[in-house]
């Protein structure tokens, strides 16, 4: 029945809010105009995305070569950049599924942002798939449809067809779970809109939602489903992903830690992106009291934690290599870190192993500004951990006649740039037309840490 | 046919909760509870059976596995057998990923649909909201005035510790 | 929600429409994979009739597309193969006693009768109507319409099917009836590979063959 | 099999391979949705002409091919070809196996002269004062100019290389005849001239003799590139590997010191390698003499290989490349002392494949720029470009009343004359080379000549109103010679039809009269003084030689050998000269000398070349053609791409301008030079960027140095133990059960890197074959080269010791292929017959197999290249479908080949015999270290190599089970210097 909590923990909402507060608090930047500030990171934003779509045309109607790959190394940026936004997304899912599983209240005032991000971080990563083929018009070939050649049929045994299963799995399982916690809000904002077209299009989404608790039991049931499903899911999407470079021959993909090392490392790039995003919104948006130092803290705490794990994957990876007596991988590792492209695996140390172990200071957690920057400094580590893995690994493989060295074009940069400004125009758009935190769930945890009456202990 | 309805609006999570209680061990006909959140206890403050989702969950995902499994074999050992870099035609292992995924897939998503399907929800339906605010800070308990016994003073003097915010009567004409 | 359409479902949703289209039509014959021409029937420069050759004067395939035997191209036969015949028979044999008996009336010798599709011929040739050499007229080959048009990525070579005893019609369709050649079987590879398995099962007329199914069979 | 046949290529565009563009493009128009994707999959039906011939040749059959037997045009040393024509043009050049010469091999300028036929850039016509102009015309106004000076006694010179064709040389003396002043001069850009000259003193008759290096034990060879340029490549490789065969215990394998100051293709091959400074070739000959005469050097390798040497009297042989009459002395004297002479060296039937007389040469050149001359004729050589001071003569030549050349294109020489009456290209001609005493070598014409050209016979016949065609006179030519010179045959024409049909004639020629050894020649040869000045060495490229096919992309992106460096030349320098000189790899650096007191000076980029003399900085001739600049945008255009040749420049810079007459010959070597930097920077690009199987010093992980990759062992070695140098053999173990078997062929592949020489002939037979694009010069630098079989060359470096290896790399169709397992779309599994298949019509282009390669020999189509101008199409393959961009390609074993060998065993009812596939690789190699073959077929020669002692598969520790093999890698040297 009734709220357990202990009155030793402070509120996880502040400024004793009544209900009505908050769905106010909620609504109204949807309701008020966009900001200045809107209105610049979105001009910003969409240039960059338009970089990218002019560099992707460019690419698609030129060829792969205008990518600065060659015979030895025919993945680089795209992939890299793949894997990168699959990691992002994971943090969403993991905050609104997991954390939900393990019941941890203070997930309600980031869960809404964060599983938007994850959906439009999936999207980022669906398209490098896609464009990184040769002949992307045919890419259709990679789905076992029913065809006049014989039939013909996809290879189930390659890990890119795995992970066309897995990312669209992903990406619908996600949206589902985004879209189902959405309908109360939405009806929320259906029955307060003032506008007769709001009302209309809300009244739409919203399914005809009334609040009744008879919908809510099953409801209840469904999330927790989902839940249940997704987290499982998140861990083979990325265990999935790793696969794409633990199954083939090549030293230093050839990794059997490769699936923990990989989650770990996504949850972690996760957990610095949900900051990032999450620091400017309680900025911009004035959530200052539902996004807490709290939960900046316990989110920091997850990140030393992954972090933590990922580090020590490098670690074993290393002494692995070392110890396997295979001279290929021994020389591979080594490579990473001293040869040519060794400033690409030392930035990703700096980045990845020693600036999170600053969270270990509670004065650090608490302190926003550094907070936010060493969040970027991990989301940069994280991109080079994808490059270093990626790219150097193939540069010197078995053949030292083969050997060869990358260096990206303009069109790469344009592309990844692009993606960023995929994803924050998105996610603005999100935060313009979206309740940015889930109405229903702060409600259902506005009590915790007060008393019945509603005033601070 | 039609009913009277007795519709009784509270404010608190604990008071709806306890109101609802109280209604029931006083064996009033409860309609419905409309919340503007999923209130913890109300399920079994009303009596409601727990949801049996589950079970369409479990057997989805598994049929998604099942079917999604024998297809990977029968693709690449009967409908067409290719040697691909030696490996046997169903090498099962290489299988499970997928197999896995669409077994989430189908679990997650035909829940999601059964969910609807049962509650008849539906883009575009029209909402029946019962008092204003149902949705943002209102927790509204329906009643039935099933027999004539019933006699709104009780209810008044019960709802009374609850704090009771407003009641009104209705003749629910829609079709049950 | 069109706004955030994701790639990935667009991809399924796609890929799912593409199946259907495909099922759908593989039925119907307006819809075309590449180099599926299923009853192309062009209009060709000269009005040659399979029907008349290879129907009713029961001429056998080979002779004239004795390329089927040793080459990968059956091959359209040269002119000067038409000739081997046409040096003689110049028009339809009842053309020709019309005039007999029109010449035996009047009189006269019997003027040579030139049917105007034979005609075409003689002058790619530079022949006059008496079939010599006319220096006026410029030799000029014949362009026939190209009607079975594998596409460039399949090598179809007819030697093997032809010596494995595979009767033309079996692909080509009952060409001793069609006045204009046209084409039968949509030539998508399922329609290959299918052949080649049944003739794996069953044999080409009860002779045990075997018919790779390898991708290189037919790509290279 | 007919001798001439009249075919316009144009009438069979049914069986030219265009590809499907209107379909494509429209697809990548259609944006890359998928509903455009599906738009494209609907079309209407396509037009297509279906044209046959009028009056079909009797030997054609479209889709046929037909081959025809002829003589290689690309050097004068014209070994026996095969062209394989289909549709009435050749597509391919073959060896012809059945040649006394060339014995089946052939090299990668042989196999891509085919592209110069179908060059765009060729004369379409005579010219006349640089315009076009009709044979009559032409013919006319050079008789009236002929009249002229027979009536006031001109002179009139001829010059041409090396005529090898007595039908040839007897037109033109006849020719000259009917002047009063009249001399044939013959040349040679690669010259050897000082060879015949050393005979004549020694033996008093000027030949270049045979050099039998299958009957040699010991080759001393002092700068004479002969696997790779020298005189007669590949015929001399085919010899020199009958002197070196591994068959157990009754092996034998000749000893082969080489002694140069430049890495050559033959130095890298030889068994030692002494580098020395040109300035020190005399020397060390001078030295070696005195040491056979019985004296002692007081350097250890002297002494060394005289005893060498004398051990093996009567089965050595001193060949020396230097140009030089002094030393050609010196190595015939050595040769006389080991009684050489009758037993390696043939002088009684001798070479004709080089007879060019610089001495000539030289007063030629005085009687020009006197301006003595009245007619010039050039036949067949580009003086202006190739010979001392050429540029120079430029407007002397002008100047001449009359001057003709016959060159096929506007080159540097054709360019100053009056008249150009083109030769036709060879495949286009009839012709024949006396190639060696009692050898005639037979030129047939493969396909109609491409443009309005005259073969020389016919030129000269016309202008002595004597008008006879090329045929005739060269089978008059035959009757009244050839045929009289044989027994066998007593009926011409069956002895011609077969000479034709075989594409030479073996016949008794009478000996050539030779002379007792006479030593006066060699009294005033001294031993000079020691000179450390830095010495300047002009080489012919293999790909390029002296630059007749500059124009040729193959040949221009064919990767040199030892450099790996295409589409330029370059100064190579050791890495102490480099660091004297505190230049790096790219930098541009001048060289000057003073020629003839004049200064000379060349600015090319350096390359830093291991295993070089100090002190010596060696160039390529055969640069700087004109022509070249059209090679401008050879590459894929995009935005971020770079010119193959900068706007209006040239492939490369020519060095000839060092070239000088040195005692009457043309002197390759120059003594005195000086190299100095300059700022600027200019990118070579090359197909290797590691060199060397050590790993870098800083990254080494212990106990692995060496990459496991090449196995190697000395001679002594392996008589002892025939597996000796092998690895570890890893024992192989598999998750899966063996589910697949391949019952009926299993094609594999051995590879012997003992007998392999890095030629590359490999890489332009199979580019020829498998329609593989040029890419340019950019791509090439982007590590995008194209070549499915590409040579891997690894260097090891020591203090002393240096040592080259070559290990060609192809897609090794690994039974369990890692490539297959990661293709989500089975564009590349397995066949019944255990090939890797790669179907392009299926691939989307992930790379992702490549990315898995070991072997890392995938290429992927990152443009849609282009295949030459619509001229150069034709010689595509039909065989072989041309790939869009964006698909994976690589090595399918010639799969074209396969088919068609079972479609027509099948046919006749017979089975594959070994032998009857040969994949374009295979076929040509002058070294047969390829064998490809049938693994299920215990006789076949692949199944003899593979149980070979010295058989291994390279990163079988990997698990790929490749079907192809390597053989060890054994040198005749004391120690083993593992590259």
């Amino acid at each position: 029945m009734s709220e357990v909590y202990s009155i030793l923990r402070e509120p996880l909402i502040g400024g004793n809010k009544t209900y009505n507060d908050v769905t106010n608090d909620v609504c109204s930047p949807l309701e008020r105009k966009p900001t200045i500030a809107w209105w610049f990171a979105f001009t910003i934003s969409f240039t960059m995305l338009i970089a990218g779509v002019i560099s992707v045309t460019y690419l698609l109607t030129t060829g792969i070569g205008t990518w600065g790959l060659n015979n030895t190394i025919g993945w680089a940026f795209d992939i890299t950049n793949f894997v990168f936004w699959i990691g992002i997304g994971h943090a969403g899912t993991l905050i609104s599924a997991i954390l939900f599983l393990f019941r941890q209240k203070w997930r309600t005032s980031v869960n809404r942002s964060a599983e938007a991000m994850t959906i439009f971080a999936v999207i980022c990563a669906g398209i490098f798939p896609i464009i990184h083929m040769g002949r992307p018009w045919l890419a259709f070939f990679v789905i076992p449809y029913p065809n006049e050649r014989g039939p013909l049929w996809v290879n189930f045994r390659s890990p890119l067809v795995w992970d066309m299963f897995a990312i669209s799995t992903y990406f619908t399982i996600s949206f589902v779970f985004w879209y189902v916690g959405l309908i109360p809000d939405l009806a929320t904002i259906r029955d307060r809109a003032q506008s007769h077209f709001k009302r209309k299009i809300f009244g739409f989404l919203s399914f005809g939602w009334n609040g009744s608790n008879r919908t809510w039991s099953h409801y209840e049931k469904i999330y927790l489903l989902l839940a249940g499903l997704a987290t499982p899911l998140v861990v083979s999407v990325h265990t999935i992903v790793s696969w794409d470079f633990a199954t083939s021959v090549i030293p230093g993909w050839h990794t059997t830690i490769f699936p923990p090392y990989f989650v770990a490392g996504a949850v972690f790039s996760g957990f610095a992106m949900v900051l990032t995003l999450m620091l400017i919104v309680r900025k911009v948006l004035r959530f200052e009291e539902y996004i807490t130092l709290h939960h900046v803290e316990s989110m920091c705490k997850i990140i030393i934690a992954t972090g933590g794990i990922v580090s020590m994957a490098y670690g074993t990876e290393y002494f692995i290599a070392l110890y396997s007596g295979n001279e290929y991988e021994k020389f591979t590792f080594i490579n990473r870190a001293l040869g040519p492209y060794s400033w690409s695996y030392w930035i990703m140390v700096s980045c990845n192993v020693i600036s999170p172990q600053l969270f270990w200071f509670r004065k650090i957690r608490r302190n926003v500004a550094l907070v936010f920057l060493i969040s970027i400094f991990i989301n940069i580590g994280m991109w080079f951990e994808r490059f270093v893995i990626i790219t150097t690994s193939l540069t010197r493989d078995y053949l030292p006649a083969s050997w060869d060295s990358y260096s990206p074009t303009s069109i790469e940069i344009a592309t990844l740039v692009g993606s960023f400004g995929l994803f924050l125009t998105l996610f603005l758009l999100f935060a313009r037309f979206l309740p940015m935190i889930a109405i229903g769930e702060v409600k259902g945890v506005l009590s915790y840490g007060r008393k019945n009456n509603g005033e601070h202990l | 046919m039609s009913r009277r309805l007795l519709v009784t609006v509270f404010e608190d999570e604990l008071d709806i909760v306890n109101a609802t209680r109280t209604a029931r061990e006083n064996r009033y006909n409860i309609v419905d509870v409309y919340t503007p959140f999923a209130v913890h206890g109300l399920d079994e403050a009303m009596g409601l059976k727990p949801s049996k989702l589950g079970w369409v969950c479990f057997a989805l995902g598994l049929a998604g596995a099942v079917a999604k499994l024998w297809f990977q074999i029968w693709t690449s050992s009967q409908s067409w057998p290719v040697n691909v870099g030696g490996k046997p035609l169903s090498s099962v292992p290489a299988f499970v990923p997928v197999t896995f995924e669409i077994m989430v897939l189908f679990a997650g998503v035909g829940t999601v649909i059964t969910f609807f399907a049962l509650r008849k929800l539906f883009p575009g339906k029209k909402p029946h909201i019962v008092y204003e605010g149902a949705t943002n800070n209102r927790f509204i308990l329906v009643l039935e005035q099933s027999d004539a016994a019933f006699d709104l003073r009780n209810v008044r003097t019960m709802f009374e510790p609850f704090n009771l915010v407003a009641m009104e009567e209705r003749i629910d004409k829609e079709k049950k | 929600m069109l706004l955030k359409s994701p790639i990935t479902t667009v991809f399924l949703v796609v890929g799912l429409l593409l199946s259907i289209l495909i099922f759908y039509n593989s039925y119907s014959v307006n819809y075309r994979i590449p180099g599926n021409n299923e009853g192309y029937e062009p209009v060709q420069p000269i009005a040659y009739s399979h029907r008349l050759h290879a129907g009713e004067l029961g001429i056998p395939c080979l002779s004239c597309h004795f390329g089927a035997e040793k080459s990968r191209n059956a091959g359209v036969p040269s002119a000067s193969v038409c000739m081997n015949c046409h040096k003689f028979v110049t028009a339809l044999f009842a053309n020709v006693r019309a005039e007999d008996e029109l010449a035996e009336k009047e009189k006269r010798k019997p003027q040579r009768i030139i049917s105007s599709e034979l005609k075409k011929i003689y002058s790619s040739l530079a022949l006059n109507d008496e079939l010599l050499p006319n220096p006026s007229l410029k030799q000029t080959p014949i362009e026939w319409k190209k009607v079975y048009n594998v596409p460039d990525f399949v090598y179809f070579d007819h030697r093997p099917h032809v010596n494995a005893g595979v009767q033309c019609q079996t692909c080509h369709g009952a060409v001793e009836t069609m006045e204009r050649i046209r084409q039968v079987g949509n030539l998508s590879m399922g329609w290959c590979v299918n052949c080649h398995r049944d003739v794996n099962k069953n044999g080409v007329n009860n002779k045990k063959v075997y018919a790779s199914t390898d991708c290189t069979t037919c790509h290279y | 099999m007919s001798e001439y046949h009249n075919v316009k290529f144009e009438r069979e565009q049914e069986t030219i391979p265009h590809r499907g563009i209107d379909r494509r493009d429209f697809l990548k128009l259609s944006g890359f949705t998928f509903a455009g994707a599906l738009l494209g999959g609907c079309q209407a039906p396509k037009v297509d002409k279906a044209i046959p011939f009028l009056v079909k040749p009797e030997e054609i059959t479209p889709g046929l091919s037909t081959f025809y037997a002829t003589t290689c045009g690309g050097c004068n040393a014209s070994c026996g070809i095969i062209t394989k024509n289909r549709d009435g043009r050749p597509i391919k050049i073959e060896g012809n196996p059945s040649h006394p010469i060339s014995q089946g091999g052939l090299c990668a300028v042989g196999q891509a002269h085919l592209l110069g036929l179908y060059d765009s850039h060729r004369l379409k016509n005579p010219t006349m004062l640089g315009k076009e102009t009709v044979w009559n015309d032409i013919d006319s106004a050079i008789k009236n100019t002929l009249k002229e000076i027979q009536t006031n006694n001109g002179a009139v010179r001829f010059l041409s290389n090396t005529i090898s064709s007595p039908t040839q040389r007897n037109t033109i003396a006849k020719f000259l005849s009917g002047f009063s002043n009249a001399q044939h001069i013959e040349y040679d850009a690669l010259s050897v001239s000082a060879i015949l000259d050393a005979h004549e003193k020694t033996h008093g008759t000027r030949v270049l003799p045979h050099y039998r290096f299958d009957k040699t034990e010991v080759i001393v060879s002092v700068d004479a590139d002969f696997l790779g340029t020298w005189i007669s490549p590949v015929e001399f490789t085919k010899d020199y590997h009958k002197g070196k065969i591994l068959n157990g215990n009754n092996s034998k394998f000749s000893f082969h010191a080489q002694i140069e100051a430049n890495v050559s293709l033959t130095g890298s091959n030889a068994d030692k390698r002494i580098s020395i400074s040109p300035n020190a070739y005399k020397n060390f000959l001078y030295d070696l003499t005195t040491t056979i005469e019985g004296g002692k050097s007081s350097i250890a390798e002297v002494n060394e290989l005289a005893r060498k040497l004398l051990s093996a009297k009567g089965k050595s042989l001193v060949v020396c490349g230097v140009n030089d009459i002094e030393l050609q002395l010196l190595s015939n004297y050595i040769n006389h002392l080991l009684s050489n002479y009758g037993n390696t060296i043939d002088i009684e039937t001798p070479s004709k494949q080089y007879r060019g007389n610089d001495t000539e040469l030289q007063k030629l050149i005085s009687e020009i720029t006197e301006g003595k001359i009245s007619a010039l004729f050039i036949y067949n050589g580009n003086p202006l470009f190739d010979i001392p001071e050429g540029n120079a003569l430029k407007k002397h030549i002008e100047a001449i009343p009359l001057s003709i050349s016959f060159s096929e294109r506007s080159d540097e020489t054709s360019s100053a004359t009056t008249f150009i009456c083109p030769e036709h290209h060879s495949l286009e001609s009839w012709n024949e080379n006396e190639v060696r005493a009692g050898i005639y070598s037979l030129s047939q014409p493969v396909l109609q000549p491409l443009r309005n050209t005259r073969s020389l016979i016919e030129s000269l016949n016309a202008w002595m109103d004597t008008p006879k065609t090329a045929y005739d006179a060269i089978r008059d030519e035959w009757k009244n010679s050839v045929f009289t010179m044989q027994k066998k045959e007593n009926d011409f024409q069956k002895f011609w039809d077969k000479c034709v049909h075989d594409g030479f004639a073996e016949v008794e020629s009478g000996k050539n009269t030779v002379q007792e050894f006479s030593k006066q020649s060699l009294q005033n040869i001294s031993r000079s003084s020691e000179t450390t000045a830095m010495a300047l060495i002009l080489y012919p490229k293999i790909s390029i030689r002296e630059g007749k096919h500059a124009h040729n992309p193959w040949l221009q992106e064919l990767p040199d050998p030892i450099t790996k460096i295409v589409w330029d030349n370059y100064v190579s320098l050791s890495k102490k000269t480099a660091e004297h000189l505190s230049v790096k790899e790219n930098d541009v650096v001048e060289i000057t000398a003073q020629i003839s007191n004049e200064r000379r000076t060349l600015k090319l980029p350096t390359h830093i070349q291991q295993g070089m003399c100090d002190n010596v900085v060696a160039v390529a001739l055969g640069y700087g053609r004109k022509g070249t600049e059209r090679f401008t945008n050879i590459g894929p255009e995009w935005f971020e791409a770079k010119p193959t040749v900068n706007q209006g420049e040239l492939v490369g810079k020519n060095a000839a301008v060092f070239l000088q007459f040195v005692n009457g010959s043309i002197s390759y070597n120059l003594l005195q030079c000086s190299v100095s930097k300059t700022k600027e920077q200019y990118r070579l690009a090359a197909t290797q960027e590691y060199h060397s199987l050590q790993m870098p010093e800083h990254l080494v992980p212990a106990g692995s140095e060496r990459r496991p990759i090449i196995q190697e062992t000395t001679f002594g070695a392996y008589i002892q133990d025939n597996s000796a140098g092998s690895f570890s053999k890893h024992e192989y173990e598999s998750i899966w059960p063996e589910e697949h078997q391949y019952n009926n062929h299993h094609w594999g592949m051995a590879i012997d890197l003992t007998k392999c020489t890095g030629c590359s002939g490999c890489v332009i037979g199979c580019q020829s074959e498998n329609n593989i694009p040029c890419v340019g010069k950019d791509e090439i630098a982007r590590n995008r080269e194209m070549t499915w079989i590409r040579i891997d060359r690894y260097f090891q470096e020591e203090e002393n010791t240096f040592s080259v290896a070559f290990q060609p790399m192809m897609c090794h169709h690994c039974n369990n292929a890692p490539c297959e397992t990661v293709c989500p779309v089975l564009a590349t599994v397995h066949n019944e017959e255990g090939l890797n298949q790669q179907i392009y019509n299926r691939c989307v282009g992930t790379r992702y197999c490549s990315n898995n390669c070991p072997y890392k020999v995938r290429r992927f189509n990152w443009f849609d290249y282009e295949h030459g101008d619509e001229m150069q199409k034709l010689v595509l393959n039909p065989d072989v479908v041309v790939r869009e961009r964006g698909v994976m390609e690589k090595c399918s074993f010639c799969i074209q080949r396969i088919q068609e060998a079972k479609i027509i065993a099948k046919s006749n009812g017979v089975a594959l015999k070994d032998g009857d596939i040969q994949p374009a690789c295979q076929q040509s190699c002058p070294a047969n270290a390829i064998v490809f073959g049938d693994m299920n077929d215990k006789n076949s020669e692949l199944s003899k190599r593979m149980n070979d002692k010295r058989y291994y598969k390279v990163l079988e520790e990997v698990g790929t089970r490749p079907a192809v093999g390597y053989m060890t890698l054994v040198r005749n040297s004391d120690e083993v210097n593992n590259v």
